[in-house]
Order: C-alpha cells, then sequence, then structure tokens
C-alpha cells in the first residue's frame, strides 16, 4: 500500500511514461490513447470540483463538454473555409490557434454555466441531478437539428489547429500539450480546495446550513464552483475535438455526462486525482474488453456496479487506504 | 388548423401524457418511498416490452403478454432490490445515479444478447386494433383511448392504495419517517421490496403497452426515461398526483408544440425552413415547460418544499 | 431603559390548519439571556426559524438592531450578528474541529471569494480559530475530525464558532441537550460569562439551567406567548404551572 | 503563419492530403507481399447494431468464399459513436496499418472517418452511408461507395410516387441531416403537390400528432424516411389509424432485419431499394442460400452490401497489388465483379449506377419479405457526379 501522494505522483508519472515508451516502441495508438485518457481526465477534473468538492451532482456536465467542441469545430471551420463568423456589429474571424480557441472555450462554457447554474441551483438534492439531465438533452436535441454547423454529421476539421512553436500533428507532441494543460488544471485546482473559497464550498457541501449561519451565501459560492468546473470541462471538450478533429452533438449526450461521472467515481469521489485513474482504466477496460467480447458493456456495468457497492473511495481510496487508517 | 385537428390532437397529447405517467408513477413511487433516484426504470420498461414480445409471438395472446410484462418486470424489479437496489438507500444519491446507471448496461447488452439485435415484434390485439368514432367526428385509435383508460386506472388505482388501504399507510409512514415505521414492527425491506417490484411493475406494464405500438427494441428505455424525469421534476418529486399532471402538462406541451410550432413559423418563413426550425424548438420545448415551472417552484408544481 | 436588539412583532405563521405562531411579540436586551420554554410542538422551532431565516412570517416583523430582517436571507441575518447554535449538531463532520472554526471565520470576513491562498494557513485566522476552542476548552482538539467528538463536544465547538462570528445576539437552540450533568453545568457557567458580550434568546428544555441563567422567561404554548417575566414571576404564574410546568414537572 | 500554411488551409482537404501524405506513404511503402489488410469499423452494439452485424457477416462470408488466405481483417465496433469512430480509425491506420477501410453504417460516422482516411492514403469502401459532401465536390479518388448516394432511393420513391399516379403526398423525415436529404432527394424527382412537409424529432417513439395531420391533410399517399426504430413505431401507428393512404418508403424501413418486428403493418408497402433477394441472377442466388445457410436467417439490404464491397475487393485484388495504388484503385474502378444487385458500374465520383427497384412488402408462411414489383429508375446516376472533378 502507498500514500496516497505518492500514488497520484506514480499516476502522472505513468501517463507520461506509456507514451514515450510507445514512441520508442513506434505504436503511435498507444499515445493516442493517453492523450484520450489526460484529456478525458481533464474533463473529470473539472466535474470532481462541482461533484465531489461541492456535492453538486451535475448529470449535464456533457453541455460543457460539448460547447468546448463546438467552440473548436466553430472557429475552426470557418478559419478552414475562410468565411468570417459574423461580421455585424463587428467583424470576427475563425482562428486554427489553440490558445484563442481554448479562451473561447471557456468563455462559452463559462457563461452557459452561469445561466444553467443560475436556474438549476434553485433546486438542490434529486431534482439538480434531473434539472440538469434535462438541461443536457435540450443542447443536444439543439444541435442536432441546428443545420449550420453539420446537425447530427459535426463539423470535421481536417487539420489539426496549431501551438505556437509545435506541431500539433505529431502524436507525441499534442499528447505533451494537453499533458501540460492537464499538469497546470490540476496546480490551480488544488490550489483552489485549499483556498477560503474551497473550504466554503466543501462546508456548504458538508454541512449547507452550518455555511449559511455563519454567513456564507452558499447558493453564490455552488454558482462560482460550477461556472469554475465548467470552464474546466469546457477546456477539455475543445481538447477533445482537436484530437479527433471532429466534433459532434454525441458530445452533448447525457451518456457522456454518464462517462465523467465514471471516471469520478471509479477513480475515487473528491479526490484530486481520481478521475485520472478512473479514465485511465475506463479506457482501457473499454480498449480491451471490446476486442474480448461484443457485449463487453456487461462486463463494464458489472465492474462499475462492484465499485460502487462495495469499493468507496475507487481506485486511489483503495489502492492508499493504509494511509487513511493511519490519519 | 381545424378545431377537430386541434381537438384530436389535444386528445393525442392526453395519450401521450398518460403513457408517460405509467413511467412516472413507478419513479415517483419509488423515490417518495425509499428516496432512491433510479436510472434502470427505463430497463425495466424495456423488459416488461420484451416479456410481453416473447410471450405474445409464443402464445399468440396479448392478455398473457401483458400478464408477463407485469411479472418479468416486478421480478428483475424485485431481483434488482434485493441484490443491488437495497445496499443503495443509505448511499448519497451519486452513488445511485452511478450504481443504476451500470444496470442500464448489464440490462441492455443482456437483452441484445439474449433477444438478438434485431427489433421485436408485438402487435395490437384484434380486439382492440383500429378506430372508433368520437362525438364529433373524431376518428380515433381505439387502443390509443384504451391507453388513455388504462392509465387513468391505474391512476385512480394508486390513488386509492396510497390513500385508504393499510399497505398505503405504511408507504405514506415510509415516506415521512423511516425509523418510526421500523419501530412500528412493520418489516420495512419486504415494504420496500414490494414497492420497488410496484414501480418496476408499472414500468413494465406501460412497456408492454407502449411496445404494441413502438418499436420493441434494446434501449427503447432511455428516451422515455428521460422524459419521464421532466414529468416528475415539474409535477414534483415523489408526489403521485404531480407524476399525473406533470405527465399531462408534458404529453400536451410537446404535442402541441410538434404541430402548433411549424405552422406558427410557417406564417413568416419559407415552409421548409419553418418546418425545421419549428421542430428544432419544439423538441427543445418540454425542457423550456421544465425550466419555466422552476423558477417559480423550484420544488415542482406538487411537491414539498 | 435599554433599546432591544432583537424584537419580534406580532408574528403569524401557519401550516394549513395548524397555527405555529399565533400573534408572537418578544424582544431581547443587550446583557441579558431571554429563555424561551414551552411544550413540544408549541412552535419554539417555528419561531427560531422566522428570526434565524429560513421561514418567513406570514404576517409581522422581525427587527435586529431597529433594522427589519423578516426578509433577509439566513446568511444575510448571519453577517448582520445574528449568531445562531442548533438543537442538532449541525457541524461538517468531515471537517476537523479546526476547519470548521476557519469556516465560521470566513464567512464572518466575508473572504469567501478568494481562490489561491491557502485559508487553513492563514495567520490571522489561526489566532483567531484557537482563541475560540481555548475559550469553550476544545484547544487540544484543534485537528481532529469533528465526526470523532463526542457529544459534549460537538455542542462546545457550535458555541465556539457562533463566538467567532462576534455575533451581536446568541440564538441558541436547546444547547444543554443530551449533555450530562457536569457539562451542562460548565456551559451553565460559561453562557452566564458570554452574556457580558452579546445577549442569548435561549431555547431551552433543561429547567434547571433555565431558571439558574434566564433574566427573563417567555412560555409558549400552542404559537402563543402565555406569559413573560423573571423566574419567580414565571414560578409563580398560575397558568404557567397549568399549562406546563405541571406537566413538565410530572415527566421529570 | 507563412503563406505555404494559408495556402494549404485554403485547399481543404486537399491540402490535409498534402500535408499527411509524408507520413502515410512511409507507411505504404513497407512490403506487403501481396497480403490485403482490412480495417472495418462498424456498429455492433447498442441500437442500429442489427445493420452492423449484416454488414459485417455479409463482408465475411464474401471473404470466406473467395478461399483467399492473404486478406486480413481488423473488426472493430463504433458503438454508433462518430468521437469512437474516428478513434478506432487511428487505431487501424496507427497501430494495423491496414490498406483499406470500410463498415461504416451511418453518414455522420462516415463524414467523420473518411475525408481524413483518405487523405491519409487508405481506400475506403463504403457498404452502406453515401453523404452528399462525399459525392460532389468532396469525391476522391481513395473514397469508392458500392451501396448508394443517400439520395437515391428517396429520388427513386419520388419516381416512383409519379408513375403511381400519386399527386398530393404528405412527407416526413426526422429533423436531422439524412432526414433532410431525404426529403430534397424525394421533391427532386416528385412532380406533383405536397400536402404537407413535417420534421419529427430524431429518436421520436410517439407519431399521433403526425399521423392526426396527414388524417386532416386530405393527402393521396404518404412518403417518409424514418430509420430504425423510428420506422417500425409510426408504421404500426400508422396501420392502427385506418388511414388507407398507400405508404412509399426508401427500403431502410422494410428491410428484412425489421420487418418481422413491422409485421402485418408492412403488407403492401411500396419500397425502394437497389437489392432484393428475388433479384433474378446467379450470384444472388448463391447468396441468398449460402447467408441463409450459414447465419439462420435471410439476408437484408446491409448484408448484400456488405458481401458486395468484400467482392469488388477481392476482384481488384485478383488484378493488381495493394502496394500499387493507382493500380489497385484503377482495379477497383473497374468493378470487375458478379454484383448481387446484377449489372453494377461506377460513375466518374466512384459512386454506383444502378437500376433502383421498386418492391412491395408481402408474407411468405411465416416469414415477411420483399419482392420486386417494377423498376424505379434506370442506370441512375447521383446529381452530384457532375461536381466531382475525379
Amino acid at each position: 500500500m502507498l500514500r496516497e501522494t505518492h500514488l497520484n505522483g506514480l499516476l502522472m508519472l505513468a501517463l507520461l511514461i506509456v507514451p514515450l515508451a510507445a514512441l520508442a516502441l513506434n505504436e503511435p495508438f498507444i499515445i493516442t490513447l493517453a492523450t484520450k485518457v489526460t484529456i478525458l481526465a481533464l474533463a473529470g477534473v473539472g466535474l470532481n470540483l462541482a461533484l465531489g468538492q461541492g456535492g453538486l451532482i451535475s448529470f449535464g456536465h456533457a453541455i460543457f463538454f460539448g460547447l468546448g467542441g463546438y467552440s473548436m469545430g466553430i472557429l475552426a471551420s470557418h478559419a478552414q473555409s475562410f468565411t468570417p463568423l459574423m461580421e455585424v456589429p463587428f467583424l470576427i474571424e475563425g482562428t486554427k490557434l489553440m490558445p484563442v480557441i481554448w479562451i473561447v472555450a471557456i468563455a462559452v462554457s463559462c457563461l452557459a454555466a452561469l445561466l444553467v447554474g443560475l436556474l438549476s441551483l434553485r433546486t438542490s438534492g434529486v431534482y439538480f441531478i434531473m434539472v440538469t439531465l434535462a438541461f443536457g438533452q435540450m443542447f443536444y436535441y439543439f444541435a442536432i437539428s441546428w443545420p449550420a454547423y453539420g446537425g447530427e454529421d459535426g463539423l470535421v476539421i481536417f487539420v489539426r489547429n496549431e501551438f505556437p512553436g509545435l506541431n500539433t500533428l505529431v502524436p507525441i507532441q499534442f499528447f505533451g500539450l494537453c499533458f501540460a494543460v492537464l499538469c497546470a488544471v490540476l496546480f490551480f485546482v488544488s490550489k483552489l480546495n485549499k483556498s477560503a473559497f474551497g473550504l466554503a464550498l466543501s462546508g456548504a457541501h458538508f454541512n449547507a446550513e452550518r455555511a449559511e449561519t455563519v454567513g456564507i451565501d452558499i447558493t453564490r459560492v455552488r454558482l462560482v464552483a460550477f461556472v469554475i468546473s465548467a470552464g474546466i470541462t469546457g477546456l477539455a471538450g475543445a481538447l477533445f475535438a482537436d484530437l479527433n478533429r471532429f466534433v459532434s452533438p454525441t458530445m452533448f449526450s447525457w451518456h457522456t455526462s454518464g462517462q465523467i461521472m465514471i471516471f469520478i467515481i471509479l477513480g475515487g469521489v473528491a479526490r484530486l486525482y481520481g478521475p485520472i485513474a478512473g479514465a485511465a482504466v475506463y479506457i482501457i477496460l473499454e480498449h480491451y474488453l471490446g476486442a474480448f467480447s461484443d457485449y463487453w458493456q456487461i462486463y463494464l456495468g458489472l465492474i462499475l456496479l462492484f465499485v460502487v457497492l462495495f469499493a468507496q473511495g475507487g481506485l486511489i481510496g483503495g489502492l492508499s487506504k493504509r494511509e487513511a487508517a493511519h490519519d | 388548423m381545424s378545431t377537430i385537428l386541434l381537438i384530436e390532437q389535444l386528445l393525442n397529447g392526453l395519450q401521450f401524457g398518460v403513457m408517460l405517467f405509467l413511467m412516472a408513477a413507478g419513479l415517483t413511487l419509488i423515490f417518495g418511498v425509499m428516496g432512491l433516484i433510479n436510472l434502470a426504470h427505463g430497463s425495466l420498461y424495456m423488459v416488461g416490452a420484451f416479456a410481453a414480445a416473447g410471450v405474445a409471438g409464443l402464445t399468440g395472446s396479448f392478455a398473457l403478454a401483458l400478464i408477463a410484462s407485469l411479472a418479468a418486470a416486478a421480478m428483475f424489479g424485485a431481483l434488482i432490490e434485493l441484490t443491488v437496489i437495497r445496499r443503495l438507500y443509505k448511499r448519497d444519491h451519486l452513488d445511485q445515479v452511478l450504481a443504476t446507471f451500470a444496470l442500464i448496461l448489464v440490462f441492455s447488452e443482456g437483452t441484445r444478447w439474449a433477444f438478438g439485435s434485431f427489433p421485436l415484434f408485438l402487435n395490437i390485439p384484434d380486439m382492440l386494433s383500429g378506430t372508433v368514432m368520437l362525438p364529433g367526428g373524431i376518428e380515433y385509435s381505439l387502443y390509443r383511448l384504451t391507453i388513455i383508460g388504462i392509465g387513468l386506472l391505474v391512476a385512480a388505482g394508486l390513488f386509492l392504495l396510497i390513500s385508504k388501504t393499510r399497505v398505503g399507510m405504511r408507504i405514506r409512514a415510509g415516506e415521512n419517517d423511516r425509523e418510526m415505521i421500523s419501530a412500528l414492527g412493520v418489516d420495512i425491506s419486504v415494504l420496500y421490496t414490494l414497492v420497488f417490484a410496484l414501480g418496476a411493475a408499472l414500468a413494465g406494464l406501460s412497456g408492454a403497452l407502449v411496445g404494441a405500438i413502438q418499436s420493441v427494441e434494446v434501449g427503447m428505455g432511455e428516451p422515455v426515461l428521460i422524459l419521464a424525469f421532466v414529468v416528475i421534476v415539474i409535477g414534483g418529486i415523489g408526489s403521485i398526483k404531480g407524476a399525473l399532471a406533470g405527465a399531462i402538462l408534458v404529453g400536451v406541451t410537446d404535442t402541441m408544440g410538434r404541430t402548433l410550432l411549424p405552422v406558427i413559423f410557417g406564417s413568416f418563413m419559407d415552409p421548409s425552413a419553418a418546418t425545421s426550425v419549428g421542430s428544432a424548438l419544439a423538441s427543445m420545448l418540454i425542457y423550456i415547460l421544465m425550466a419555466g415551472v422552476l423558477v417559480f417552484k423550484p420544488t415542482g408544481l406538487f411537491g414539498e418544499a | 431603559m435599554t433599546e432591544p436588539i432583537l424584537t419580534v412583532r406580532d408574528v403569524h405563521k401557519a401550516f394549513g390548519a395548524l397555527k405555529a405562531s399565533d400573534g408572537i411579540s418578544l424582544d431581547l436586551k443587550p446583557g441579558e439571556i431571554h429563555a424561551l420554554i414551552g411544550p413540544n410542538g408549541a412552535g419554539k422551532s417555528t419561531l427560531i426559524k422566522q428570526i434565524a431565516g429560513g421561514l418567513t412570517p406570514d404576517r409581522g416583523t422581525v427587527h435586529f438592531e431597529g433594522r427589519e430582517i423578516s426578509g433577509d436571507t439566513v446568511y444575510e441575518r448571519a453577517r448582520l450578528g445574528l449568531g445562531r447554535t442548533f438543537q442538532i449538531s449541525a457541524l461538517a463532520m468531515q471537517f476537523t474541529v479546526l476547519e470548521n472554526v476557519v469556516l465560521g471565520l470566513v464567512g464572518e470576513s466575508g473572504s469567501v471569494f478568494r481562490f489561491f491562498r491557502p485559508v487553513m494557513k492563514n495567520p490571522a485566522y489561526l489566532e483567531r480559530a484557537h482563541h475560540a476552542l481555548k475559550r469553550v476548552g476544545l484547544q487540544d482538539h484543534a485537528q481532529t475530525k469533528t465526526a470523532e467528538l463526542s457529544h459534549g463536544q460537538r455542542r462546545q465547538l457550535e458555541v465556539a464558532v457562533a463566538l467567532t462570528l462576534e455575533p451581536k445576539a446568541f440564538l441558541m437552540d436547546e444547547p444543554m441537550a443530551g449533555l450530562g450533568a457536569e457539562g451542562s453545568k460548565a456551559l451553565t457557567g460559561f453562557l452566564r460569562e458570554l452574556k457580558a458580550e452579546a445577549p442569548i434568546l435561549l431555547v431551552e428544555h433543561d429547567m434547571d439551567a433555565v431558571f439558574a441563567l434566564a433574566d427573563r422567561i417567555s412560555v409558549l404554548v400552542y404559537g402563543k406567548i402565555i406569559a413573560t417575566g423573571s423566574v419567580a414571576e414565571i414560578r409563580a404564574n398560575p397558568e404557567v404551572r397549568a399549562a406546563y410546568l405541571g406537566h413538565e414537572e410530572v415527566e421529570a | 503563419m507563412t503563406f505555404k500554411g494559408i495556402v494549404k488551409l485554403g485547399c481543404g482537404a486537399l491540402g490535409t492530403a498534402a500535408a499527411v501524405m509524408a507520413l502515410a506513404t512511409a507507411a505504404i511503402s513497407e512490403g506487403h507481399g501481396g497480403d490485403v489488410k482490412i480495417g472495418m469499423i462498424t456498429t455492433l452494439t447498442g441500437g442500429g447494431a442489427g445493420l452492423g452485424i449484416d454488414i459485417r457477416d455479409g463482408f465475411m462470408l464474401a471473404v470466406e468464399q473467395s478461399g483467399k488466405d492473404n486478406i486480413e481483417v481488423f473488426v472493430e465496433d463504433d458503438q454508433r459513436k462518430p468521437e469512437i469512430a474516428v478513434q478506432l480509425a487511428d487505431k487501424l491506420i496507427q497501430s494495423e496499418q491496414v490498406d483499406i477501410m470500410t463498415g461504416i453504417v451511418w453518414s455522420n460516422l462516415a463524414l467523420a472517418v473518411i475525408p481524413s482516411a483518405t487523405a491519409q492514403g487508405k481506400i475506403y469502401i463504403s457498404p452502406n452511408a453515401g453523404p452528399t459532401q462525399l459525392a460532389g465536390k468532396g469525391c476522391h479518388a481513395n473514397y469508392f461507395n458500392v451501396a448508394w448516394q443517400n439520395d437515391n432511393l428517396h429520388e427513386a420513391a419520388g419516381a416512383y410516387t409519379n408513375s403511381a399516379g400519386l399527386s398530393n403526398t404528405f412527407i416526413l423525415a426526422p429533423n436531422y441531416p439524412a432526414g433532410q436529404d431525404a426529403l430534397t432527394g424525394f421533391k427532386r424527382m416528385y412532380e406533383g403537390e405536397l400536402a404537407g412537409e413535417i420534421y419529427t424529432k430524431l429518436g421520436q417513439t410517439d407519431y399521433a400528432a403526425e399521423i392526426a395531420q396527414i388524417r386532416a391533410s386530405g393527402a393521396d399517399s404518404v412518403f417518409f424516411f424514418l430509420p430504425g426504430g423510428m420506422g417500425i413505431s409510426f408504421l404500426k401507428q400508422y396501420a392502427d389509424s385506418g388511414i388507407d393512404l398507400p405508404v412509399v418508403g426508401p427500403a431502410f424501413s422494410f428491410d428484412q432485419g425489421i420487418l418481422q418486428a413491422v409485421g402485418e403493418a408492412a403488407l403492401g408497402v411500396k419500397n425502394t431499394s437497389q437489392w432484393s433477394k428475388d433479384i433474378d441472377n446467379a450470384a444472388n442466388a448463391a447468396f441468398v442460400e449460402t447467408f441463409e445457410a450459414k447465419y439462420g436467417r435471410l439476408p437484408s439490404l446491409y448484408a448484400s452490401q456488405g458481401f458486395d464491397a468484400a467482392n469488388l475487393i477481392i476482384s481488384a485484388m485478383g488484378k493488381a497489388d495493394i502496394s500499387d495504388q493507382d493500380a489497385f484503385r484503377a482495379a477497383l474502378l473497374e468493378a470487375d465483379f458478379d454484383s448481387v444487385r446484377g449489372d453494377f458500374e461506377f460513375g466518374n465520383n466512384q459512386h454506383p449506377i444502378q437500376d433502383i427497384y421498386v418492391r412491395e412488402v408481402i408474407q411468405e408462411g411465416d416469414i415477411f419479405t420483399n419482392k420486386i414489383v417494377s423498376t424505379g429508375l434506370s442506370d441512375h446516376q447521383d446529381i452530384y457526379a457532375a461536381e466531382c472533378a475525379l
């Protein structure tokens, strides 16, 4: 058994070493898989802030994942066809520059989260779960039937977007970029968790009445957490779209929301590095169980059930038990 | 649009609402009594439809098929309650959501494994096929009228069960105070299994009823599950009355939106674009309705604060 | 006469046919402990919620320091200086003792939206938190998980959190509940000290504590205050004896 | 950005080819010794799995019958999710280094995968989807479609509606790109009036409201495109509504895989298809017989397309080595194989020029199936071919 901090370190190291080894062994697809893990983990880290730290069980984070994806898709498709996004009241051009796309993805996701959050946070508990789920469906149907950007067909971006100084078409370079983004976000979130805001957010989660009676406006705290969380997930959405060079309404579907939640549960709720372990295990299962049986989702379902019922704390919790006991 | 068509569409909305009610009733009952959010409810709906299709295929009897749907869904309901669900009552909603999400995967792929990947056949019984003339010259499907009838009967039955019978009293007590009811000496775990099986049976029944006029296929429970969520959020979670009101509201709004919005847009737009934009908006209408209700009543129309 | 810090005027609140508050008026003056007693179901909790926030009266007003607060939210009232403790400990059980106290300080100082500075290393907070813990006698338990505290210790922590708010008035809902004789006695002494800092509206079942502490007592029965007065006056009031005390003595 | 970079972007897909060709040629130039690696991405789980399974089974049957041991097929399940399909394509190209790809059922998945696969120098043979975008300006030397261009069956339905003397039809389809294309395709050939035009919600299961509108519209016929479960639901409800107007649709809602689920409700319905099990030629008779013997069910349209896709590849293997891609493409373009649908040739955009039949749903014993009643369009080519620069 390991201390949780050591385990986290090992996890990040593994995530870094595997694609490098794959590069050496000329297995480029493993690099793609590792990139996928990195990006989905990022989405999970975003959701975990709301769900783990804040206790806000959002079943609608696919909204932000999808908005991030479409931010990339729309900007890049306009750049690709040299048509401006809009000319009135002022000119907005498409772009192929990742940093700009990221900022837009984060901004759009945060704005949507503000609106969705304002309405959803009037409710709590099961209502919140269902309301966020229903908002997700609303975006999903909108994306499918809105013809301007491909509807159900989605948008294909032929060349991956650019990042100054890198050739993002080279898998290992794109992986490195995603890994760096993940590290930066992990640093940001770990700071956030330890700040006054993080304490207030957990306080509002563990005992809302208490937090209110000490003068904390818990709705505002939750709204801010929801918005930050959405911004991170939106950023992950933009990267995911770039990984596939493609966006479609599937990114908005409720299965996507469920999947991001699964990463968190598999890894361990409210553990900062949980989504990384969870996403890695999920992708490995999907990849290898899929080859093993047409009905692999039965096994996935059973594994998930087992984790939820008997292995609370997820992988990281399970592997670092001793530390918790010594605490 | 003529008045007759408008009335017929209202009737369609009512019928759609009643079908949603059958789904939503079980969901809201299970939540009200056990505090459990059950995503696998849609899977039980699918189980009901497949059981009905299987039995109808073997025996040719629709009545037996309905009984089979009730029995199979109740049985699978009781089975998952005993093995999985009862471990979740004291857990938070997150664990409930994920465990029941996992059950969806198991049920969907398990059904595909057992029945194959192709849709099954289940038809309306001859006795109920065809149409009848309603007063005012509306030609309406007899089967759909029957669904409205069965749905309203189930609603009435549930109200009676909960307000008049001993079991109902226990259910109401369970809703308010689990500790008290176990102090009364009622075996709460048996009660919970029964309530869960009842909710499952309702889902199975609606799956079978709907299966006769829709496609019996893997994954059929998911869209209706989400609609049922919208229904109980609008109606107020845990309230049967709310589920009925919410279901009819959603049914009518959706149906009228689908028919009227393209017409409205058509009055000032090119017809092709109008149908496209109108339909896009119509597909989001019930979610907009839900958002609207929540702005004014965050716990739904009949929900408790 | 000094101005009351908290004034409740003719508050009504009904749930269906049940009149939980039926024209209640009372006030809390600086430097006093005003005890509110009454049998179960008399409407004490409903009244507390209307004072602390969470329930809005159907009719009537609540004033705090001369300002009407009837429509304010719980956290707004807390920010004005209304410190509340709960009937059943309402603490974040997963937090350490120290974290619970610091949470109070974060709320009190209004510095919730600070995202980068580690809050548990803020020297100003730590100093105030340890001071508060020392006052209630929990200084050795700062790093203990709240869930591991004894019942009595949790009540002490409740008071410590309330202290960090530096409130202008305390609203205490059965602080003695579940404490042993020893614990009650210690807390009684502490509350007597505390009332010099801020007056206390005390809802309490423990009659010994009430009679030992209260400067004034109000008796609530079926949503109405049937008597207000000094300990001696209340003890002597025949109506109170009939409606409440006799009943209570039988039980005791 | 360099000037060169700007030019590349401007060329869109063509630019991509230039950008990644260097990588791709490295993979191709590895010696293969006549072995052909085929990557199949298709839908094997979840809704619509039946279609992918049929394509795979038809394809594998042809491979098996060819007796060739130098074909290696990698089958992957896309779960009907475009993102997964894209990643599987990356895997097949990067890890397995396949030469040819095939298998995708759905247009949206095809659009996500094919442009990038062909740009990376892979040959793609489409056994089902034929999106408009890839038939006209977006056509590609490496992209062959052995099924149809998406509009074809709908156009044939429009033509049939005219010839049946129907002139006031009511049309409906789901509100998504393929649905919009379907109605456009129908209207291209149809000459009568429209009694109504409705877009339904994708995945909708209750059509009471639409059926009421049809009843009130005074139409003389109905054309619909509702693939999968949507079509089953619509037909059952339509049959129950008592409306007695003739129904026309593309083969997708009347195919072997789902007819049993629709039952009598489908009897007599006219549908358009380039294949039917009663097309009278030796290849087809053998295909139907061997498929049924091997898998215990009648083949579907999709199975026939999978079978033809494999035979097309096998025919080219007899003429050229895969390592000489130009020669291999030329061999494919000749389409020198016995298609189960009879005459088959490629147009300039490498989409089929073929007859499209009108079928009627009939009952044979307990089995519901189709029989050909007439030819809807002869030697039909899609209209986008003219825009293709190939």
